[in-house]
């Protein structure tokens, strides 16, 4: 299907129109219960972000980028992928750790600022999540390189913005991957801003899924808020590579919706008229008017996906708050596998000034 | 005028902006969004697109750029948005920033002002806190400047923008708008490579810079009040280092106490408890002791506070030296 | 005419064939003097290049990497640049340097490992010798951005080979080439290989000049054994940078003929029968052939050239060999615009030691 | 048997790559033409190029690929063509290979072994003598090795390959082929983080490592025939550094003498001198000396040697430190 889709004839792959119908040539054919799977993980995502905003502006949690607008891309993309693929984060991914099945309340924590949110749960394949643009993008190509070397039928997923296909380890990380045919999926959330960047300034190629070309693999735009189109482009390439197929950049064309994090202020840079017109597009409504259309959702049903991802989300919150901060001794612990004598002294002088606050 | 750090920093570059139009600045978000701490807010609308620009989101390339900009004589104020995302430039800035002066024998020169918020204090994610300027310090080339008051970020600025030599000029966030202090409205230099004796003592010596200079303050206050002298040596610039003021101050009062945010090994402080064992140890009635950030990643905000030096500490090493 | 040679279609550029013969729609008509001027400019090339490996097995020159195989694109493409243009060299740019009237004296001093040979002559537009691979390329690319910005109508050339293109720096610097639509030409030697590695594992798009596709602007294959193709596809480019058209890529399809550097033996990695095929690919016999048939070439005329060519390069090696070695006071005169004391005192230091050799 | 460094290194890396499967060489150059020193030699024909692999000319991408093979559990041995290219790799190495073990409390480590030729001695371009071992020594997380012999550069490598923690492994240029040394065929590990005393002596300690190993031993012996008596303290491991065998050295002889081929100003000189003044004053009897690299970009070759330290000028050093 992928195939089909020509970047450099302008051709965005999409199944559902802004009205929620569906092109029947592409729809992926899921059962009903794995349609309303995706539209729960996308209101759970969504419960979560605002709460994170909520937490935020209550000064319970730092600073945070909200997701707002990706539910559709992060869902879609996270559905598709096995449970023995591997990810590699970048730093605006909560679907992507609903979906995967990461504790919430980790995720929180981390964004909490405190270590004890840290550790990735044993038996997820997650990497962590990477705050230097694009720098995630070799090593998931190096994933790759080990699945490929371990004969193992996995793919390796990482997700970027497309501020970060200007770095250069975008670049790098790409051209490894195509010279080495290794099993990844480079998925790019083109939200149209880094930061206060347009998409338009970050660079002159008039897709980024164009940017394949230059490395001698597929590249297929995506309309980023139509949950289907992004599930079945995922599910294509992550097959693709599964088998030995080479790897895939799928650029999903969508729009960050919130602020760039709570410390920006994107009205210094956009305009509300732009967007309210994306409002028009929100990946969840779109996707409840399929399901309407279906006979799947109603409002007892959005009653009832509303209070469990709102239980969900509480719980998580709870959980992550309940939890003591680090002590020195774990912030010391992770440096070396052994703790040399050198560091060892500075923990026990440190401990001479313990407590809370700045000593 | 009464005005916080990061004010001073964004008159200093206004002004000498309209002095000089061989001055550009440039790098992520330093546009329209007048970048994420508003050092640059205004220039946009005060001085177009072509002097103040928005860059694609990629360090190696703004530096690079800004290399190449000097070949032609300009004069470019590149931002990086935080230290911690310094690294992807460090090839331009070791291989060529440092070195095209040397390379082609005074040819070509590299009169770039580097800036970058640096150090502990937005209590944002990993790697918003570096302060790894010792990397910098190493490197043959560089001047490696940080104020520590709005008024020698302005005059330190002006110097460096002004300097023929490429500086690379740290912020430390957590001073951006700590304080506010009366800062002339006509441009000033504060002279380069010169450390201030920014509190007399006669009984010990503090060497510190950016933020730890109030944290040294502070601890000297309390000092005070126990019958201790501190000397406070504002490095400002950290290199070429003022090796002489650091030693006359040394060799005054027989004691030396080195803070700095960065982990202790091969911090900056190894550098000048070096320097001063060199030149001054037969003054020195004790040996000279260094209060640094640990030896680990920074942690994240939460434990932020534990990991930096702050008055409690400096002090107890004040009174650990005033033992010998 | 660059627009008439799409990669994505696998077109090169080429206008005189192996044998010589033109192809008339394409010939950029230049007159016979300059014809002519191309061809000693290869000669002296070729000339300088065999004395400096010479000089080097002699001893009296450092590592030195041969530009043999690469005449057609250095001479082709210096020779259409102007008084005025840039110039941002990679390692391997002895043509550019001899057409550009870079002295051939400093050049050789230079790869002797003398100091006193680096600063580009007053009034040349050369930036130094960039020996990090692909780092010269985002510089080149901010003397574009400041030339735009001093509206001068000039352009800014920079060279790198195929290895090169796999760096971060070049996907940044073309990537803000192209938004910026910076007045740069970025030529490519690729001669299939980076050191032992071939260009086929370099990376997998099918040609470099595609990769333009991902940053906006146009990009083309020239074959860079054709001074003709590479004058012509040179200029043009240039012309259009000039004008405010924006940036190029230009792909010269070539060969490195010699070793990699005088440390490298080529031998250990690519066959014999290869480097023969390429032999017969000859840039500078290409040229013979179509000069022969245009009666600007005969034995006569090539014993003036050779010879002219030979005094040249001795008159230079002679030049190079009388200067003396940088003083102690030369090597530490240029790392400040003023010598800090520490640095001065460093000097007189190491002056008690001074002499020859290594104390 | 007796071999060159560079062939135990080769030695080394085979012997590991047979032990475990999970050890992959990859960089520029390592396969077919066995890397620009032949340290890797033989291994494309003996492992094939899923093990051996070359790699596009992106250094960043090299450590990036090899960070990411450790998340499913290969032990990549990746090599960068010369210490003056790892800046590309910077980021990589500073964000993630030396912080990864703690971003993700133990969960994912980054047993890599980054290898690379280190300092001057090859005589080639600008860039291909760089020894900024300092840089590395200041992350925390990371291990750095530096063998001065044959015998030391085989269990060095082969105890970094099987550290968990990740091994920036610098191999002196110099004394790549310099000296032959009997070299044990079976594998065995020189331990990492500690010192060794390679010379004994009463009246100074010099502390060297890598090139300027040999060139401590010269002018110890020189300073023999003069009756003075030093102590070479090899570091092998600059960071976690041993710092005990240095202070148990100098409080024997009361003196010291660092000798490193980079710069002065924040050479990792600077630390040893400033541990030295924190843990031994009292035992000194003169200042800590150090005789370095120039504070100046490492000039061409023709130049080269007056540049980094010789035994003369070491020699010099001693007999200043014996004056006092
Ligand atoms: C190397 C690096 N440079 C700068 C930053 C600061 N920064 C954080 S997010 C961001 C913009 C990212 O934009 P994009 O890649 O489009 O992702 P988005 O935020 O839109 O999801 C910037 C500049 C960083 N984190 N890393
Ligand atoms: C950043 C960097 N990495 C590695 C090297 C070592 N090196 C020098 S030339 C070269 C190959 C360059 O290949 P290419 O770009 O194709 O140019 P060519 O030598 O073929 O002209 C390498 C790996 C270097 N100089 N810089
Ligand atoms: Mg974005
Ligand atoms: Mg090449």
């Amino acid at each position: 299907m992928i195939e089909r889709f020509d970047p450099l004839k302008g051709e965005r792959l999409r199944i559902l129109d802004e009205a929620g119908e569906p092109r029947s040539d592409l729809d992926p054919g899921l059962p009903d219960t794995e349609l309303r799977t995706l539209y729960e993980r996308m209101a759970r995502t969504r419960a979560a972000d605002a709460k994170a905003l909520k937490l935020q502006r209550q000064g319970r949690l730092g600073t945070y980028p909200p997701s707002r607008g990706h539910e559709a891309c992060q869902v879609g993309l996270a559905s598709a992928m096995g449970r023995d693929d591997w990810f590699f984060p970048y730093f605006r991914d909560l679907g992507m750790y609903i979906t995967l099945g990461y504790p919430l309340a980790d995720y929180y924590h981390l964004w909490m600022g405190n270590e004890a949110g840290l550790r990735t749960p044993d038996g997820l394949n997650i990497y962590p999540i990477a705050i230097p643009v694009g720098s995630q993008i070799p090593q998931a190509v190096g994933a790759g390189l080990a699945a490929r070397y371990r004969k193992l039928p996995i793919a390796v997923v990482t997700t970027f913005g497309d501020g970060a296909t200007s770095e250069g380890d975008f670049h790098e990380g790409l051209n490894f991957a195509g010279v080495f045919r290794t099993p990844n999926v480079f998925f790019c959330l083109n939200n149209q801003f880094a930061i206060s960047v347009p998409r338009t300034r970050q660079t002159a190629s008039a897709t980024i899924a164009q940017k394949a070309v230059a490395y001698g693999f597929p590249g297929v735009q995506v309309d980023g808020n139509d949950v289907l189109a992004v599930f079945a482009a995922s599910r294509e390439a992550l097959a693709n590579a599964r088998i030995g197929g080479g790897p895939t950049l799928i650029e999903a064309y969508t729009y960050r919706m919130g602020d760039h994090t709570t410390s920006d202020d994107a009205a210094r840079y956009r305009s509300k008229e732009e967007v309210q017109e994306w409002e028009r597009k929100d990946p969840l409504l779109r996707f409840r008017h399929y399901l309407g259309k279906k006979g799947l959702w109603d409002e007892a049903y959005e009653k009832s996906v509303q209070d469990e991802a709102t239980a969900f989300v509480e719980d998580a919150v709870a959980e992550a708050e309940a939890r003591p901060v680090a002590t020195l001794e774990d912030i010391f612990a992770y440096t070396y596998a052994v703790t040399p004598p050198d560091l060892a002294a500075q923990l026990a002088d440190l401990k001479a000034f313990a407590g809370e606050g700045r000593r | 005028m009464i005005m916080t750090m990061v004010q001073a920093i964004n008159q200093a570059l206004a002004q000498e902006m309209e002095r000089d139009d061989r001055i550009i600045v440039l790098g992520e978000d330093v546009g329209r969004n007048g970048g994420v701490f508003r050092a640059t807010e205004g220039l946009f609308d005060r001085f177009g697109p072509d002097r103040v620009m928005d860059t694609p989101l990629a360090e190696s390339g703004t530096i690079g750029a800004s290399i190449g900009m000097t070949a032609l004589g300009l004069r470019p104020v590149p931002e990086i948005q935080f230290m911690g995302f310094i690294y992807p430039a460090f090839n331009q800035i070791v291989s060529h920033v440092a070195r095209l002066r040397n390379r082609t024998r005074g040819r070509f020169t590299v009169p770039l002002t580097l800036r970058t918020p640096y150090g502990a204090g937005v209590k944002a994610l990993e790697h918003h806190s570096e302060s790894t300027e010792a990397l910098f310090c190493q490197i043959p080339g560089l001047t490696v400047v940080v104020p520590s008051s709005p008024y020698d970020a302005k005059g330190l600025l002006i110097a460096s923008i002004r300097s023929d030599d490429p500086v690379i000029f740290l912020e430390p966030t957590k001073l951006y708008r700590a304080e506010k202090q009366d800062v002339p409205e006509e441009p000033y230099e504060v002279p380069l490579r010169l450390a201030a004796v920014v509190r007399e003592g006669k009984d010990l010596t503090i060497v510190a810079w950016g933020a730890m200079v109030p944290v040294a303050r502070q601890a000297a206050d309390a000092a005070q009040a126990e019958g201790v002298g501190a000397e406070i040596v504002d490095l400002r610039t950290l290199s070429p280092m003022d090796r002489e003021t650091i030693i006359t101050s040394v060799k005054k009062t027989g004691r030396a106490l080195i803070v700095h945010e960065a982990p202790k090994t091969c911090g900056l402080g190894a550098e000048i408890a070096a320097t001063i064992g060199e030149s001054a140890l037969l003054s020195l009635l004790g040996p000279v002791m260094r209060v640094t950030g640990q030896d680990i990643t920074v942690p994240l905000p939460k434990s932020e506070d534990r990991y930096y030096p702050g008055p409690e500490r400096v002090l107890g090493a004040i009174r650990k030296l005033m033992e010998v």
